[in-house]
């Protein structure tokens, strides 16, 4: 097992790992930027390394200085977190290649899950279900109005490099297909430094389903069920849950055996999600494979009873899965509402001083924040201040919790978003059961007309 | 002086000023605060231009500028610009780029820092005087931590 | 400086204002806390009079003892003993026990509070005049509930 | 279903209970005495009402005052929480005459199970097994003597009234029985009103293993397993943890049976708790029936998944319970740690200003408290400021959990023993398994010398 752990990250994440690391009995080293010297992951960890000035590309992204930050402290493995360097294939090899252990897929799977248009071929290769467009990046404009033509309108133009919704265009009807694509291009050259786009049929009132995956190195995978993402606004998730109220048992297995199937064709190993899309059919397509751990892996947790984060550490030092498929049960039902401080009206983020923060607490409650009791939330990074988990023996259960949760959450000095998530956690189509990824954009709309 | 210790002094001179105080002292752990505002002065003379508002008097009594402060601040602080090892020569075998006394030219090598095995030389600003060597060779460092106190010319 | 710190010092001045301190101190651990208001200036030029700086003015003005404070300050406030429903009269249809310009001695029934279908009389506990009825007949009240005011003879 | 219920208590008790009226959809009265006005069960519930001045016996005791706070509000149902009325059988008789659910079992029940002596006869007859010791109450001295003489010596004596280690004397010589019969008479006199006392073995090295029970209005009586409440002082709890590391499965069992026969043969109903005494043999005697829910509660809804205090209102409105035996599973390990506002060298409670008050999150970590960020201790009540819970998987999760959370916890402005917690449970003894409710003891006296 690794003596020492440095997390290149920060906020609850960097705290979440840290968490782990004492309860494995491993020592952690914190890296921080220039204004988060006082923060509580620095404070929590038993070193701490300052790698650059607030802007994250020249201290969290700072591949050089993340680095001799691992060296000048001797440690034995770099736990990424998610975002920041977490699917950076390069920082991987880096790694692999001084000897310090990634906590996380090799270099070689990030590469090749992170190009969603060569994700998606491979799967189609192996006989994933994915959804119906294009084969490859889009090159001839002709060609790309027969494939669209093919395909029934709406269409959508992806970018291949893409995700969090940038370079992506819904097209409803062929005259704006070309104007569509050369902007996606665009965006995605701009965004990612790759203007290759590929089309999809586009689903009007999708789900968004994705299986939580553990793959050891020696060949074991291992899915955690599903979590139900659909509560979206602009392709950022809000609101999660597992398990999802839209699968019966049946449709569960069956995703199941699928997402082991996507990550067994690639020799993946570590912690991974396989995204699908969902119609309300029940037909259901890969998307894309997440190589990280995830912002909602805390619902999958509280439902299966598994320390992912420990999980993903015992795996990459090299022990194997100490569990099969059959012993993963889902108990109860977990839902999850990312706090973030924005603009109730714009929904954009809301820096400033927090003067007072207080969480809920009881039965069923966990937060997971790496906010003290009063905290400042700067520019420079995610507005994500909290999530607040509410768990319970069924959805209702569940449900009631986070509700009355949201009610006791206190955040002063800033705005936040726990007054949307009231709106959502309250409105009689959520607590029916299953929404589509239009549920959020819908409610929105309402309330400004 | 970090940057950030004279930021501080600086926003406390300010808060000093906007609220015609005539003490303000504050501590950080622990947070201790300690603010005075005199009542204005006892007249005896009828000259009114004594009677100078609190405001002007309090901007203009000699506040926090103690001798140190003063003396230090006009120090320039080199700091790391990158993490890694500090070394004060090129070799083990090596004199010390430069001493506490030096003379260096702006753009001189003062020192290495070793990262990912590149050796990265740090140079001098300005020209000045070496007053401070503030830590150890082979010692790591970290991003922005102050290397050598300069006296520029 | 971190705003936090910034907005705390700057909280301490507007209890500073508010209050017409001349000094205050806090501290966070251990709770230390110290305030200090020195007497007014004194004045001996007439000439002075004019040019006094704003912040004195407040200085020496009158404290928080507002008319209406000081007024009230010498009333007695008779409180509820118990939790129960305030009446002001033995029966709906009788004439309430008191109102607003009653003399009333001590010993007299001001009202019933009503607990488990008890009936219980509360007393005035000097003799004085009602100033105010406090609470509606037939409302619940809870323990140390203010009911009257009275002057006091 | 009730509409409303009255909390007659304070402190973390009553925001849990007010948390589950929350969730069930249940208006909540909170009462307070006059420096508990700004608590924070005041600020959660939907009305308040004060009751009298801080002292408890004017104000949380005050039974005209709590009832009358129910009528003008118009509740049908007080729950009492623990400590305060909730073991006083007149309270529970008189809520019944006025025709407001007490929530909880019968005056009868109360009364019967608080006289030790009573209870441990009437357990005799119905076959359970209770500590050797005398039948009833002593009266002779002579044949005070004689008893103990068959008994062996050491000997206890306790009060027939007593709790709280108040009203017992363990003898060890034949010639201190007279003297320690008397003080404990005296004792019991003036705490209980009632100066009964009866003799038992004294055992060195228990165990005390008790076993949470729900029964219903229907006869349906189940257990959730037991709770190891071993690490005490001075007759207080001060660690629990369930399962209990001194158990295997055939004596869960089997206790578990004699629990559910315990409370059968009172006809209990509601929240209750049956006291075992185990020694180091697996040997295992009656005590005593708690009859009220109890701090550690929160163990048992941990490794069991059910939300006890729900299911007090759910029962006391009348409802069969939902579950039988065999539907309550143990699942993993829970551990819980009283923090108190005490000196940490004498353990006396130390009340003052809270200036700092965070509490540690993250994975497996509840925490029960009715501080806010920062908060007063009174002298006036319990000092329990919180209640910390770590769960895991497995003991050694739990018990890393429960250790990183103590590190975590921030209290600022006053003492606790929150260090105290730590030396238990790093603990070699406390950390391989059972101990007996002497470990704390020796731990404080091995600091001492």
């Amino acid at each position: 097992m690794f003596k020492k752990i440095l997390i290149a990250n920060r906020g609850e994440i960097a705290l979440r790992v840290i968490r782990a690391c004492r309860e494995l009995g491993i020592r952690t080293v914190a890296i921080h930027s220039e204004v988060d010297g006082h923060s509580l992951h620095v404070r929590y960890a038993d070193e701490h390394v300052c790698v650059g000035p607030a802007e994250g590309a020249l201290s969290y992204r700072n591949i050089p200085n993340v680095l001799s930050a691992a060296e000048i402290t001797g440690v034995d493995a770099i736990h990424p977190g998610y975002g920041f360097l977490a699917e950076n294939a390069h920082f991987a090899e880096v790694c692999e290649s001084i000897g310090i252990t990634f906590i996380g897929p090799s270099s070689e799977h990030i590469a090749l899950l992170s190009d969603k248009s060569q994700a998606r071929a491979h799967m189609k290769k192996h006989g994933i279900p994915v959804l119906p467009g294009s084969d490859g990046e889009l090159e001839d404009p002709k060609e790309c109005l027969a494939i669209a033509k093919k395909l029934g309108y709406p269409v959508i133009v992806k970018a291949s490099a893409g995700g969090g919704g940038r370079g992506m265009r819904v097209v409803w009807h062929e005259e704006d297909l070309g104007q569509a694509v050369e902007s996606a291009q665009l965006e995605a050259r701009t965004a990612f430094g790759h203007g290759g786009v590929y089309l999809e049929r586009f689903f009007e009132d999708p789900r968004h389903i994705e299986f939580q995956i553990m793959a050891d190195h020696q060949g074991h995978v291992v899915h955690f069920h599903e979590r139900d993402c659909s509560v979206q606004r602009r392709y950022q998730k809000v609101v999660e849950e597992s398990p999802s109220p839209a699968l019966d048992e049946a449709l569960r297995r069956k995703m199941g055996q699928v997402a082991i199937k996507v990550m067994k064709s690639v020799k993946y190993r570590n912690a991974g999600t396989v995204e699908f899309l969902m119609d309300n059919t029940g037909q259901f397509f890969f998307m894309e494979v997440n190589t990280r751990i995830q912002v909602e892996h805390a619902v999958t947790e509280m439902v299966t009873g598994v320390d992912l984060i420990k999980e993903q550490i015992r795996v990459a030092a090299g022990q194997p899965l100490s569990y099969q498929q059959k012993d993963i049960q889902l108990m109860g039902h977990a839902i999850e509402c990312r706090i973030n401080a924005e603009d109730p009206e714009r929904m954009t983020p809301c820096p400033g001083v927090i003067t007072k923060f207080c969480v809920p607490g009881g039965p069923g409650i966990r937060v997971d924040t790496a906010i003290d009791t009063t905290g400042v939330v700067t520019p420079y990074y995610d507005s994500m201040i909290a999530k607040l988990i509410g768990y319970g023996r069924d959805r209702a259960e569940s449900l009631a919790r986070t509700r009355r949760a949201l009610d006791e959450f206190v955040v002063e000095g800033i705005q936040s978003n726990i007054a949307l998530h009231r709106r959502i956690l309250d409105h009689p189509d959520f607590q029916k059961g299953p929404v589509s990824t239009r549920f959020l954009d819908r409610l929105l709309t309402l309330q400004s007309a | 002086m970090a940057d950030s210790s004279r930021r501080e002094i600086e926003d406390i001179v300010e808060l000093l000023n906007k609220y015609h105080l005539t003490e303000l002292e504050f501590e950080k752990k622990g947070v201790r605060i300690r603010v005075r505002r005199d009542p204005a002065p006892t007249f005896t003379s009828s000259s009114v231009e004594a009677a100078k508002p609190a405001e002007a008097s309090s901007a203009s009594s000699p506040q926090p500028s103690s001798p140190q402060f003063s003396e230090l601040s006009h120090f320039l602080t080199v700091t790391s610009p990158i993490v890694g090892t500090f070394y004060r020569s090129s070799s083990p075998d090596a004199d010390p780029y430069v001493e506490e006394g030096s003379l260096v030219k702006k753009g001189q090598v003062l020192c290495i820092v070793e990262a990912m095995k590149l050796m990265n030389e740090i140079e001098a600003e300005a020209d000045g005087t070496v007053v401070k060597v503030l830590v150890e060779s082979t010692t790591p460092v970290e991003f922005g931590q102050p290397l050598f106190l300069i006296d520029p010319l």
